[in-house]
């Protein structure tokens, strides 16, 4: 199979992001998506602890522990910055004022349903962070993912087994294998890195559009 | 002129009685009332309930308040962490109740609690198991679950400047949810590393102002502050 | 009768306004408040535009067009003074975190029913502005009014006949003849100004309690 | 680096269509977008709502658009004025329609609109004539009334300083409906007095975030700013 790898989706996620977009990326895989974005592109990265305009990681003397990421991460602040509290934070996000929202999953309905706070296992210790309100915080939310699991189950579903995020509240999979829209419509392939139709339909046991 | 200062930590606490509820502020290290969280475990209070973002991590903080058996609940977005052992422990043996909340609606309940809004309807949550035995409603075509306020006796929270009317200005990402809390809670305690004369606050900057809050502790700069190297343009400009 | 005088009737609300007190006093005679509060009280007056820390009325150079009250009349900022946006200025109120707010009113309910926004007239253009938002918007409402209108009506009832303004929110209600307690178990005399209780059951038609 | 900066009030509001809502900041003068106003009535659309918290004054302004029947409905908290004549002629004639809502109420309903809130129980207002027809509710033995958002095609506020990312700071109490309409409409204009280089705004201290703003025009220093009598301290040390 011909996979992309992680930092070339990001590359990949990161010119379909607008010119002028204000975005945030989700913890993990999604960070990448940052170190793809083009300066004159002008894109705004939000952090949902409370700032606008963040810039890279922090290194060295430029670790700030009061100015740190969604994920704990010290950061910096670019020029045209601005800071607020979480409910601003979040009402920022629960308006539909940022553009494009980049999330990991470990499944997508073909609805567009998201699972990706929780596995469900019984012994597990429950944590939602802020999953549930960027699941619904952007004018478009993305996922980034592999289409399958180490075992070979694909992660974009018919239906979620995994407890949901939020329903039918993702627009677009990005995977390494191939980009599909998904939402009322089924899903849809928008590009293929190498498989055919028919291989993504088997890999994913669903009866994809074209 | 009246002045909010209090001379400790400990004299700020006081009050707090067994079973209060307490919210503290902070996201991760930023912002967090290092000082008050530890005078809150000398202080003795139990059975309380602790409205925060996190459950604690590692052995000290909120994490040995944890340990000490003095919280019967946690109402917060995300218990579990690489660290989180004494909560999880806890949380396994069922000695602890947790309330889980996701992070949009848990400062948005806050919020309401210091308005006066008696519940909204937001669409975080909807059709997830967070939402189980919860009004829900469609408005507009958008479907919404009804949250209702987290009022709290005390918030425990932690700013960058004071002065003696309680006005407090934050620094950075570590404002977060003190802004909300000092709105929601019969007594605000604040931490700060300074206090600095009134008027010398730019009354567009003020953050939350002194209505909000009841006793500022002068706690000193912290050590990336105590350091210099962070020294901000206004304080340049003033020194 | 023995009646105070509109000064001396605020300068009986003022000493009743705790020390540090936050405030907001309503357009009109309840501004009269403001000029008894002597300084080493340190009470805070809120206006609802947006401001704590309000200071007395601009004269000549200091009146600036962006720094008014709810009245619209150019005031100034004290030391220690905040602005704030009117969301959050209504949510303070809203919330119950001013102490005192005092109002007129063209009637008051035994039962602290406040009616001081319309007066029912059919060809009246209803407005309301803050009435509302103020008559909840205080741990203590107050009502500053004459307890008689020129035509010798008790503007202390039983029951508003005019149009609600918030539904069993004063707790005290100041007048030229007398001081009195409304709420759930009806209407006290806290003081008189020199009428007689049966004289103030005679001129109210209420049931009074001494 | 993209730029909102508009070189125009006629250009920011070039795409306002009959029908559209639009909101208008200010409370009195404080924060009235005068020449965004003005521009509004140049502008033709017509069939407006128009959301604010006045009605007009005078003969100028939004009293000239009213007199000028482009608007169909106000929702506002206080139209009636000493000199809202305009106004007050054609809602007795029938030729204008009012949503009278509580200040408080309207500002949080603008709020909700922003921050993606459905609905909202508010106290104020319950009881009276202003609910009437509203769903109501008793929560934890208070009553309150259900609201819900009001959302906008335009916003037309006022701030004092932006750069052109959108960054808005604004001035006194002419801040006041400013911040939430900003986030409430689909089209954000803001006039401001100055436009300044991105990063001189101090980021602790930007009120509105240019994520909320569309349009940014410079109107140049009002009158009592122009004369130098109000300089504020910062400008001063930037001089």
């Amino acid at each position: 199979m011909t996979r992309l790898s992680r930092p070339d989706l990001a590359k990949r996620i990161a010119a379909d992001i607008p010119v002028g977009a204000y975005v945030n990326l989700g913890i993990g895989a999604p960070t990448l998506v940052a170190d793809y974005l083009p300066e004159d592109r002008n894109i705004t990265l939000h952090t949902e602890n409370g700032m606008l305009g963040m810039g890279p990681a922090a290194e060295g003397d430029q670790i700030d522990p009061d100015l740190i990421n969604a994920g704990k991460i010290p950061v910096t602040e670019l020029p045209g910055a601005a800071y607020f509290h979480h409910a601003d934070s979040f009402g920022m996000m629960r308006g539909g004022h940022l553009d494009v929202c980049v999330l990991g999953a470990f499944q997508v309905s073909v609805k567009g349903d998201l699972a990706n706070w929780n596995t469900g296992a019984p012994d597990a210790i429950p944590a939602v962070g802020g999953a549930m309100d960027l699941a619904i915080g952007a004018k478009s939310v993305w996922v980034m993912m592999d289409l399958l699991t180490k075992q070979g189950e694909s992660k974009l579903v018919e239906q979620c087994s995994y407890p949901l995020t939020g329903v039918g509240c993702v627009s677009r999979v990005y995977t390494d294998l191939a980009v599909f829209e998904v939402g009322a419509e089924g899903a849809t392939v928008l590009e293929s890195f190498g498989e055919s139709m028919d291989e993504l339909r088997r890999l994913t046991g669903i009866d994809l559009k074209g | 002129m009246l002045s909010k200062i209090s001379p400790s930590v400990s004299d700020a606490l006081a009050g707090i009685a067994d079973g209060a509820t307490i919210m503290i502020g902070g996201f991760g290290l930023a912002g967090q009332p290092v000082e008050l969280i530890d005078a809150l475990l000398e202080q003795g209070a139990t059975d309380l309930t602790v409205v925060s973002n996190n459950a604690g991590n590692g052995d000290h903080g909120l994490a040995a308040l944890l340990a000490a058996g003095r919280v019967r609940k946690v109402i917060c977005s995300f218990p579990r962490q690489s660290d989180s052992h004494v909560f999880d422990g806890l949380y396994r043996a069922g000695k602890i109740e947790l309330e889980l909340v996701p992070q949009g609606n848990l400062a948005e309940r806050i919020r309401a609690a210091g308005a006066g809004i008696g519940g909204f309807f937001t669409p975080t949550g909807f059709g997830t198991t967070l939402a189980e035995g919860k009004e829900t409603r469609t408005i507009d075509g958008r479907d919404y679950v009804l949250e209702h306020p987290i009022h709290a006796d005390y918030a425990l929270i932690s700013a960058y400047r004071a002065d003696q009317l309680g006005n407090l200005t934050y620094r950075k990402t570590s404002r977060n949810f003190g802004p909300v809390m000092a709105s929601a809670a019969r007594v605000t305690v604040a931490q700060v590393d300074r206090i600095v004369p009134v008027g010398s606050l730019d009354p567009e900057s003020i953050i939350t102002p002194g209505i909000f809050v009841t006793h500022v502790v002068e706690t000193g700069d912290r050590p990336w502050i105590a350091s210099g190297q962070f020294e901000t343009e206004a304080e340049e400009a003033e020194a």
